[in-house]
């Protein structure tokens, strides 16, 4: 089945909707972008839509009689209409944020920081990306709750056996990633949102790197909080998403403060609006909604089942074509099943920065550094690794530019 | 001006220009106050309930001809309802604002002017406002009632 | 000086910039922006300097070591530098949030719920913006702080007698808007923030309507934290900025956590990065910072003080044209040199939203409502007004027609 | 090629394959510990002081050959060096990384190697990090022997 749900997306053919990647490289030759983990290319048509909010319908939302005024609400609200269907999500209770960070803060800040006491226990993973430990981490200081780090096997999983024994009757929050961003794993996140919900704690899923690349039901996987970025997902920057149970938003005070999220404001103090509104205060980002909007459409026309079988087949290949260049060793899990495709590797006498700069110059960008995942860098005894990360456009040719650029990389810097 | 014409049509600048049952009820069985977060215009809604019938009903406070009118028309059609049909009389104008019915005359008396309205999102919320607080006008009687109250 | 100033800036040439005010309506005839206080429309250039990035150079900032990641990081850091030279401040204590909104929430959370305890005094004005009220009450509900709204004068000043009498040992911040967006007043805001200082207070002001329309030099009012938006000044939605001091930035503890703020991660808690990164958790509004360099670098070229004297000019034609309507009632200073070109007004008879809704058809974009400024709005005695604002496209003909379209209202609602 | 020719010099990958100065001295005068957030690469530089000058330098941790070179580099360059020509040093060579200085080779010795290095703004923190930190040591050690310390 994977193959031939493969072989129905046509990445080659994908890639002339994404301007960046079918205009020819300064140099000549394409752009062998291996880097959609770190932000992901934009089709035109997304470009197109945001062009047209602003030259056609460009107004402050949700308080303007006027037409032009009503229109703007409407092309706003639809593209949270989308993102919540994509999702299978009540739009009520999806929140818009500036980005997956801003939605993990609001849930630190809003729920943390008023319900965590003295001794509670946070519990996220070491695969965490900084977004996902800092807040807690900020949180916990100002409540006197702590942080605990469930380890992660060799294997780059999460150690389940910890898990379970980690979850206690202190827990009260347990927020893991979905998929990890530097050892491509995809988590247990029901088996671990069951768990918890047990132990009566809250759950938050970091997906930002699961949504853009394969179906997620925010229903069936049942955490409290589901948090994912714009940009990762053909969208704009600018833009995030908060997935939230109604019951939770409507209980919790707001985040920020301001216009748009009140019901009245007296100078004795303020009420709030209805959810999702009563947790975006300001102006929102409005063309950025048009525009992510936009990408679900794009992404749902694709079908994100098959972007992931596109995905776990590239994988493959990556992996495969890793092991063919000596001296390097792939961190994260091996099979295919159970990982993403973005995959992090070191190369035995180069540092993963001069891998990337190297590989630069032949037009494979790949990000080099900690990922913002430093204590899975402790873990994993490194201080930084290369990640070579693919999408839907990325193709055959992208993987085969890496793995020649990694062959001359060892020569030019004398490991060969 | 067609649009126009068809929001502000004649009869719902008739209720704004002298408006029915306008004010507050001494000894009312159940008062709301509601407020319109978009624009700030408020709502009182007071209803006097005798023997299960809106027995009286009367709507206060500032706002908009859409807003003026809609609870001009509601006072006129929710008197001498039982407390279920002014339920239903309210879902049914409710589903009518948001596009998701046909407008039933015989049910909504003067308030069927106010069908054009669905087609601007923003003044759904004005002529919803006392309508709504019609519904939690009688929410709150039944709670007050089955707790022994008034 | 006004005059001739004022005849330099041709707005009929300029609105050919701008797409949807250059596009005939559907209905025929132009469109009468009257609502730039709620949003401003963006001319071209803008929306080519965003797409131009994303087709030539998306990636994510700061850490790619590829060039395309250089690219992206020198555009976006651009969009700060130039923001920062437009209000003569210096860059790396130029923090750029989602909207204004958040700018002053940062400060609310990251200094007032660390800093303020128990019977603390934030002091705002009766004409805030929600957006500088509720930040306050929501950190006052959970330090004890108290939130006091200083008086505004029957002309629509801020009393300064009050100010001065309210200002005292427990004042800790001063928060006062720059420009009103219902009043159209221009406050004294360096001679509050002098008063404040001496009297140990920290200061912010809400520059959010000073900004896009006159020559703004943080420098000179000598705030602690200014404030104010993007969308507003011929850029994006989705950006803001909070220009605070180097040296209050340094000593404040961050505000978002996650990617791109830290130094260093561990399990055992994290050091930050130098500001202004510090205060920019995720990824930021990359696309928009671009946007709003090149929204700056338009209205730079155009001049403050010319677009300042457009819309004095605007102001008093606009005043002027109010006063022929029988009826009218205008808020605010009527001396232009005292006021911005935002200016509500009500009408005998007829409510703003209906006043709103018929000048739409009449091709009039106004505001109706309480334009967060609620507590305003109660001191005024009123719920709600119509307001309408000019910006440097803004021409005589839209005020033409605003006034023309005011007669007919009053006749359709049969009080003429 | 071309631009990596000029990134990555001959004389660059010459100090990175065989660094200088690399390891801990016991009984520094001062010794500091700098991270790169970039990359999370780290640097430890200890330093003994003797008459005033830099009798001994030693670099430490893991990198990228650009800040290996440049910790390589510095070792060389700064040994013997009084405080203040140290410190002058330091300063010329982040001028000349923010391309605001011409390099003067008399100066540098073999780091002149790393002008290339300008252009390519995230690498630049790389070669920073061992000569800021000297900076940083230079400010340790006048603090502590302020204070009255070792
Ligand atoms: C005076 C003032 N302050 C703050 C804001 C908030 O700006 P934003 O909605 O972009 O956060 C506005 C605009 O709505 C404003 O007019
Ligand atoms: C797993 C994961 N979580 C959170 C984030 C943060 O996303 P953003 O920077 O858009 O807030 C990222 C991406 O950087 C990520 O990969």
């Amino acid at each position: 089945m994977g193959t031939s749900a493969h072989t129905a997306l046509d990445a080659r053919a994908l890639r002339a909707e994404f301007p960046i990647l079918a205009a020819p490289r300064p140099g000549g030759g394409q752009l062998h972008y291996l880097d959609s983990a770190a932000t992901s290319q934009k089709p035109q048509r997304v470009l197109d839509a945001m062009d047209a909010y602003y030259r056609e319908a460009n107004a402050n939302v949700h308080r303007g009689v006027y037409e032009l005024a009503a229109e703007a609400t409407e092309r706003f609200e639809a593209g949270r209409d989308a993102v919540a269907r994509l999702v299978n999500h009540p739009r009520e209770a999806t929140v818009l944020t500036k980005n997956a960070t801003e939605a993990i803060n609001l849930v630190a800040w809003a729920w943390g920081a008023r319900e965590l006491s003295d001794g509670d226990e946070v519990l996220v993973t070491m695969m965490e990306h900084h977004s996902n430990t800092v807040p807690w981490q900020l949180v916990a200081q100002m409540t006197g709750a702590v942080v605990r780090f469930c380890p992660v096997t060799p294997e780059g999983e999460i150690d389940m056996d910890a898990m379970r024994a980690m979850i206690g009757p202190r827990t009260r929050m347990v927020a893991v990633v979905h998929v990890s961003n530097t050892l491509g794993t995809i988590n247990p996140v029901r088996e671990i949102v069951a768990m918890a919900h047990e132990a009566g704690a809250l759950t938050l899923v970091d997906a930002t790197q699961s949504v853009p690349h394969m179906p997620v039901d925010a229903a069936a996987i049942g955490s409290d909080f589901l948090a994912f970025t714009g940009h990762k997902m053909c969208g704009p920057t600018g833009i995030g998403v908060l997935a939230a149970t109604p019951e939770r938003l409507r209980a919790m005070e707001p985040f920020l403060g301001g216009g748009e999220m009140i019901s009245d404001v007296t100078t004795e103090g303020s009420t709030w609006n209805d959810i999702p509104w009563k947790f975006e205060a300001g102006t929102p980002p409005i063309a950025e909604s048009v525009g992510l909007g936009e990408a679900v459409r794009f992404l749902e026309e694709l079908g994100p089942d098959r972007i992931r079988a596109h995905e776990r087949h590239l994988a493959q290949q990556m992996l495969d074509a890793l092991d063919e260049v000596p001296g390097v060793t792939v961190f994260g899990p091996r099979q295919v099943e159970r990982r993403g495709a973005a995959v992090s590797f070191s190369l035995d006498g180069v540092h993963p920065h001069d891998i990337g700069q190297f590989l630069d110059s032949k037009g494979v960008c790949v990000r080099a550094g900690h990922h913002c995942t430093k204590p899975l860098m402790r873990h994993l005894g490194v201080q930084s690794t290369a990640r070579a990360s693919a999408y839907l456009y990325t193709t055959e040719d992208d993987i085969l530019a890496l793995q020649s650029a990694l062959a001359e990389c060892r020569q030019w810097f004398g490991v060969a | 001006m067609g649009g126009l014409d068809d929001l502000y049509q004649q009869l719902i600048l008739d209720h704004y220009r002298s408006r029915r049952g306008r004010g507050r009820i001494e000894g009312a069985s159940a008062s709301v106050h509601e407020n319109n977060p978009v624009c700030g215009d408020e709502c009182f809604l007071d209803i006097l309930v005798e023997d299960g019938r809106i027995a009286d009903i009367r709507a206060d406070g500032d706002g908009c001809s859409i807003s003026q009118a809609a609870a001009s028309m509601l006072t006129e059609v929710a008197r001498g309802k039982d407390l279920d049909e002014a339920l239903d009389l309210v879902e049914h104008f409710r589903l009518m604002m948001h596009g998701d019915a046909e407008p039933d005359e015989d049910l909504l008396g003067d308030a069927v002017a106010l069908e054009g309205v669905a087609r601007y999102p923003v003044r759904v919320k004005c002529a919803l406002l006392s309508w709504l607080a019609l519904r939690d006008c009688i929410a709150e009687y039944r709670e007050t009632t089955a707790m022994g109250g008034r």
